[in-house]
């Protein structure tokens, strides 16, 4: 059933009166030309009819706690209840960003457990929390980078080099730092080509940037080597820990070489995705880099904890906040932390492998193909339908909306770019064995329904709210809110 | 092992179907000398019931005070439903709706979202939301260079009375690119941009004016003067808003003649927690002609294949995974979540609720200001008109007083003498519609206490 | 989609591990011969998969807040969401039941306040609150019927009259306390009949149970020359407040006559319906009751608050539940009370009776049958399909299904038993008029429909997670738990 | 108008489209002088911000110490899950599930948790709950009176170790249909009925024993030998249990050489918080040849018209509204959204889970008994085997220490000097998995300073 716009519930004078101050407007203090005549136009509804709608809208979300949900690259993994309730805790949302250090030992201890616990994963020799979300992660690594450079009056560093299987934020954030990119090219296994990397570096070389395993699903072998090589050439290496489920516990971006990490504790320690955030891009430094972190961070002074700042990190990249990032939602990986321990992170990435590889291999079983059938899965993997796009037309996008109609959200799809039709299925460990069997089954199903009427597919899905939407019309007649019909309103 | 499902009967089946021996033969492409796989100094996993515990204990250690502080960060009411629905497991563990069909519920939150926002603000577009108020300003900058055709130089005219860590952040994200930050002076007695300090900027190519309104002191700034010159000087203006404020307040598409060109501020105040300092969410909204500049998500509504509208993301052409280093920023994620609450607790407000929000937060602080100027060596900063801020300046150094407030469970406002040493003693305190009369009357005897 | 039972997600030793103490199990302090031997039938899941579950089969409820729920006499209005979070707060749920006065004063005063405010919108000289829901507070007052008479030596009164057109709950409570029942017939406009009551009144009379207004959605006019009747008899009026929502600020029992009410806290006073419950069935007594009243009861001396019990109310029927009823139920109730306010308890029944006269006025004008076409509708009325049925076939449940697939909850059906394929319909004055409007439109696009094709309304419904149920088959084939199955556990 | 959706257009084209010219018009059958209209008493109603602050000053009050009262209300671990799924608006505001198609949740829900409870009691039928344990053990005695067509003089043997409030509760709400409690003494050493005892009742026709498992006392009675002596005697076995406890201990099915036959409790171990005494809710399970006596709604899965299983609520020509003055009860609203809690409660935990708190609350308690006989002049009252509750017996009258503990912030117990003079100072404590070493420490420490 199509849900009204909450403007569409709207009436002049409507309100939740129990949600109002008491004391009428009173605008004398506001000198008059600044003063606001027309009544902006937010919803006059009733407490009921918002609660309703919201309600009512909630439920045309897939979700983890509704749906297997294997994005690819997104790690929609379970977010367990009580991060939130205990991140919720009456004192912990109470608490102004500005409190006294005498009001915030509860707060700043937590914060500096989860630096401890970072670093430790890592085997990074410092953690500043602060970036709010992965991207921001990157921009304050390669800021860092750069800053190393400029501190050490070596100039001349400014290109980046970037495989181009990469998440895209990275050549994004390269540029926003005033950075030129360099692509690497991928070689048919899905490792890095070692000799255009050789041939790629030199004085000009501030860094790389690496995701490891790669978006193609897959461990990059000579990671040693590529370490070799950039830091022979004088360039940092940058750890995009989007894939950081795949190896906690395995190997640390630390001892691999690396210089900086940015993690994505939305995904690796569980944070809720929130329908797009808020996400938590903490940063993790090898020593050298530890003068440049983003402030604040938080040190520990014999039983006391207190914000370090500019004081303290004179040759910081700064803030990239106004206070300290996503509080709440490092809190939630904090808890998740401690509920999962040493011996629960161990297993993270262990199950997440298994689960990928299962899927992995029953789906190539199946008859489907794999986009490196040579290599094993980390935590996801691809597989191409450019067969079957070929054969019958089947495109990755029919079958990830038809996906929706069999109650799975779809893996992520045409990402990475490299790979033609590809669909990028990353179950995470918190799913079952028998919700992978039945997705497989899916899977399976939905490649019959396509050889005997690929039509059909293609008009998928069939169930959800609405059937699929027209992106096209969405950019040309553009319709991006809602304008308020003269009768309605006022 | 907590969160994972299988039992030993479901690893043996899968690792015979991967045809592997042990879960680690998995991890076989990983050359050995870099497996790790100690993790000493992490403790062990604890049930729920210890974790809650624990974190019980830290909680309490935060023992709150009476808040006086804002400088950016507000203490207002939040309705009950706002995050008992947003909670809610569709919202909460979504994420970015990259299959509409399967996501119409976040994909309509944040089209209203938007609506709001640009009925605020009075703009004819925004976005589904920043990180924060202060990242939110450096978007914006960087969108203002990029919009701005005439004046690309990167300067950029940026008053005193900005929030000093949003200044920061600009710094931070933005000096890469080549912007540069020119400072506006304020006038002492007032609080406010002097007008006089535009003129020697006259004819320098200055891409854009920051105007914010309410000020960082909480004074309202001239906004039609300033505007009216920066467009004048070809500058784009760049607003810095609190929305609360504009409930009672002119919105920034009707400053001066032309109106602001790009507004952005923090989300905070509209269902968000203090919660330390986050999550928020930063908002952008715009005129339509600067739309493709944009960063962030935006939502459109559409037509499905029956005709039938629905919604979904448009305009991802801009967007770093789909134009990758010559994307209009490198952001992705944003703050769907805290989006989901400001929209909620918009609709539960309503334009009647939120001005009595900004009339009451305004009296309040009138209030507080008026009890605490009269406690013996206190006095009010400025005379300018102003919400719901003020700086007042003590007899002693700030750094003395407020930590004897709080011993009193008083937390008495934001110290200005680091960031605005030519106030003296200052102190910026804050008054929402939260605080009643008892409570200001507790504050000033405090202080009255403490500096007596 | 059809939901698994949570028993077919379990395996053998799958748990949700978060949720286990830490020490594994010790069996050594119970004798042998008392020991379990076999493990019971509880699921063996993950934490996730009970999220998911739980989550996806609520997904499969209507609800006050996702639809329009007009169940005649059951009160279904908007249950404010602060009720809910401040009756949670941590220090009421840690609250021990037997924890001393020193460590309740919150509680206790919350309680003490609330009664006081329910005795004056009833007009009743004391109230108790430990009735756990209508038919317990029902039980008390009839039990406080009896205690009185037999305080009195008067041990002839036996008999309880009820009218026809009483909810089944009112003969059964009165048999449950050793009584017997005598129904009093109604007339055709509604009301009493006085001449029949007359009749029956007696020495053996203890007292009459009446709802005002009525289960048939009117006024009993007749209300003082009924209290009159029986009072001259000898025999107490009990009121059944089941409906206190249509008369909250206009008339109270208390002035009506009443010696003992009980009231739905769960329908007035906005505490949440729950599924089926927890309700709360506060009842009031005028001054002659007052000794008899059910244990605790909150009083106050000075500035604090403690428990009265059997030393303070030697009397008392005694003790209805182990501590003192749905406590959290009543602190709702309260909060409910403070946010509404007297102006607000005024509104109540109001705008209650606005909605349901202005449903009944439209539905009438659309060619419905009133079953009281000469009444003021109260907060609810009664359409009847008497007409339908005999000419089409259209009964009370096939509209009641049909109604579900255009998204509205169905009225009470086939009750009041006196009205033949009666729909009894209680909007509620929490919904706006808009969704009234929808209502009436569907009712009689349903009614367009079955004169079409009373069949394919018969068929009804087809949109929810399945379609009509066989009730027979239910009760034939009783299938009450789930049985185990050899191959998927142990 | 809080909650109230009409504006004033709204209540114009209502009023003319019923014919009325005021609301006020719509009561006009109301008699005049009966119409009162004026609630003085009643307070002006807040906006929810300052009904918060209230509530939140008040939960305040009751400063809540170290809890180590059980007596029939156990503070347990709830996981954080079980609640905000609970409180979703679809189980918290839906009715009971007259339309089945349209409450397929509830329904479900309510025949997952049926068949959790006749697995953990063994028994072959259970309802989907009742008010709390004690008016649910009312109902059970009432139905073995039904139930009984041998023995039906509604005498029923009721041991001195069932809880006190209990024997009450069945006192007030089974007197008036002719029940009568026949007490059954216990033995002094060990806290648990005396068999003994049983033999004077041989032969007078009892209809039910009631068998309290753990008891009162905490103390496991002989269940086996009870039974078996009470089937002898043409009696129905009515058992009242601890939920948590059947986790480990033999299920009711199992006592004796054919069982209970009716088994109530209270749920409010299985998820629901202490909260003041409620809601909680009672379960009540029995065998099938009894099922048609049972009173309370029951959810049975069946076909739909597509031969699709789905659920629905059965037996209802038991129930009030269809039997009216001949029904097995008056109950119709039980509590479902408990009930929702204590399903998903054990969907979390288990059997393995539950086992675990059993076996970490008997051991809690064991180390309590220890640490608090250890000080001087405090004793242990029974030497029988105990659950999770045991009696100490104090050196001073109960009603002197247990205030001095609890303004050391610690809740020590409850005072049985009242229902059991004949213990003398004597109170009942529990430590359950909830409580730690230290805290186990504390309270013995605080009770020495007390008694020192």
């Amino acid at each position: 059933m199509t849900e009204k716009l909450i403007f569409e519930h709207s009436r002049a004078t409507r309100t939740a009166t129990a949600q109002m101050p008491s004391a009428a407007v009173d605008v004398s203090a506001i000198p008059e030309h600044l003063r606001r005549k027309d009544k902006p136009m937010l919803p006059e509804v009733s407490e009921m009819q918002a609660v309703r709608h919201y309600t009512r809208l909630s439920q045309k979300n897939f979700s983890i706690d509704t749906h297997f949900y294997p994005l690819g690259s997104c790690t929609m993994k379970y977010n367990p209840r009580a991060c939130n309730s205990l991140a919720m805790l009456p004192e912990f949302l109470a608490r102004h960003p500005f409190a006294p250090a005498s009001h915030s030992q509860g707060f700043l201890s937590c914060m500096y457990d989860l630096q401890e616990i970072l670093k430790e994963v890592t085997g990074m020799a410092g953690v500043s929390l602060t970036p709010m979300a992965g991207a921001q992660g990157e921009f304050a690594g390669v800021a860092m980078i750069n800053a190393y450079h400029k501190a050490r009056g070596d100039s001349a560093r400014t290109e980046i080099l970037v495989p181009d299987a990469a998440h895209g934020t990275n050549p994004a954030t390269a540029v926003m730092l005033g950075c030129s990119v360099r692509e690497i090219p991928t070689n048919a296994d899905g490792d890095v080509d070692i000799e255009a990397l050789k041939a790629a570096v030199g004085p000009q070389t501030a860094g790389i940037m690496l995701t490891n395993p790669s978006t193609l699903g897959v461990f990059e072998r000579n990671i040693k080597k590529i370490a070799e090589i950039v830091h022979q050439a004088g360039g940092l290496l940058y750890y995009d820990g989007a894939n950081l489920n795949a190896i906690l516990g395995k190997v640390r971006p630390g001892d691999m070489g690396f210089d900086v990490i940015h993690m994505n504790l939305h995904k690796t320690f569980s944070t809720p995705h929130g329908g797009g955030g808020p996400g938590a891009g903490a940063v993790g430094v090898s020593k050298r880099l530890l003068p440049f972190m983003p402030i604040p961070v938080v040190g520990k002074e014999g039983d006391s904890y207190r914000w370090l700042d500019e004081n303290d990190l004179p040759q910081s990249i700064g803030r990239l906040s106004a206070f300290m990032g996503n509080a709440g939602v490092l809190l939630r990986a904090y808890i998740y932390a401690r509920l999962l321990g040493r011996e629960g992170m161990h297993r993270v990435a262990e199950f997440a492998t298994l689960n990928a590889n299962y899927l992995q291999a029953r789906l190539s079983e199946k008859g489907f193909d794999l986009a490196f059938p040579k290599r094993r899965a980390s935590h996801e993997f691809i597989i191409t339908l450019k067969r079957q796009k070929k054969e019958i037309e089947l495109t990755a996008t029919d079958v990830a909306k038809r996906l929706l109609d069999y109650g799975f959200h779809a893996p992520t799809i045409y990402f990475p770019l490299l790979v033609p039709e590809c669909l990028l299925i990353e179950p995470t460990e918190t799913e079952d064995k028998e919700t992978l069997d039945s997705f497989i089954e899916a899977l399976c199903a939905i490649y019959e329904e396509a050889k005997k009427d690929v039509a059909y597919v293609k008009g998928a899905p069939y169930t959800m709210p609405v059937r699929r939407l027209d992106d096209v019309r969405a950019v040309r007649q553009l319709d991006v809110r809602w304008n308020q019909p003269a009768q309605t309103h006022g | 092992m907590p969160f994972i499902p299988h039992t030993e009967t479901d690893v043996r089946d899968m690792l015979a179907a991967i045809g592997a021996k042990k879960i680690d033969d998995l991890f076989d492409e990983i050359p050995l000398e870099l497996r790790s796989g100690k993790l000493d100094k992490i403790p062990e996993g604890l049930p729920e019931m210890e974790v809650a515990a624990i974190l019980s204990e830290r909680a309490h250690l935060d023992a709150v005070g009476l808040n006086f502080i804002g400088a950016g960060a507000y203490e207002h009411h939040i309705p009950a439903a706002v995050w008992q629905i947003t909670t809610r497991g569709e919202f909460y563990s979504a994420y970015t709706p990259y299959q509409a069909e399967a996501s119409q519920g976040t994909l309509q939150v944040l089209y209203e979202f938007q609506s709001m926002m640009t009925a605020l603000t009075g703009m004819d577009v925004s976005n589904a939301s920043m990180y924060d108020g202060a990242s939110a300003l450096g978007e914006a900058l960087l969108m203002a260079v990029r919009s701005n055709k005439q004046n690309d130089s990167g300067r950029i005219l940026m008053p005193k009375t900005v929030h000093p860590f949003y200044k920061e952040v600009v710094t931070s994200t933005t000096h890469a690119q080549g912007l540069r930050q020119i400072e506006l002076a304020y006038c002492p007695k007032e609080g406010k941009t002097l007008l006089e300090s535009l003129k020697e900027h006259e004819g320098q190519g200055i891409t854009a004016v920051v105007i914010q309104q309410p000020n960082f002191f909480g004074t309202l700034e001239d906004v039609d003067a300033i505007t009216d010159w920066a467009h004048a000087q070809g500058a784009l203006v760049v607003a810095v808003v609190n929305p609360t404020s504009l409930a009672l307040l002119k919105p920034p598409s009707q400053w001066g003649a032309k109106g602001a060109d790009i507004v952005c501020g923090e989300g905070q105040p509209l269902g968000a927690p203090l919660a330390s300092g986050g999550p928020y969410f930063g908002f952008l909204t715009t005129k339509m002609e600067f739309v493709r500049q944009m960063p962030g998500r935006i939502v459109g509504r559409t037509l499905d294949l029956d005709g039938k509208p629905g919604f979904s993301l448009t305009l991802q052409a801009r967007e770093q995974h789909i134009r990758r280093s010559k994307a209009t920023s490198n952001i992705c994620t944003n703050q769907g979540l805290l989006v989901t609450a400001a929209t909620i607790y918009m609709s539960l407000v309503g334009p009647e609720g939120l001005a009595r929000v900004a009339s009451a937060s305004i009296a309040n602080t009138g209030k507080l200001v008026a009890a605490l100027a009269a406690v013996p060596g206190v006095s009010v900063a400025f005379s300018g008109a102003r919400f719901h801020e003020a700086v007042i300046k003590l007899p002693e150094s700030a750094a003395e007083v407020l930590p004897k407030l709080a011993a009193l469970g008083i937390l008495g406002g934001f110290d200005l003498s680091r960031h605005y040493p030519e106030l003296g003693n200052a102190v910026l305190v804050c008054a929402t519609e939260t605080k009643t009369d008892t409570q200001i009357k507790r504050y000033a005897e405090a202080l009255k206490q403490v500096l007596a």
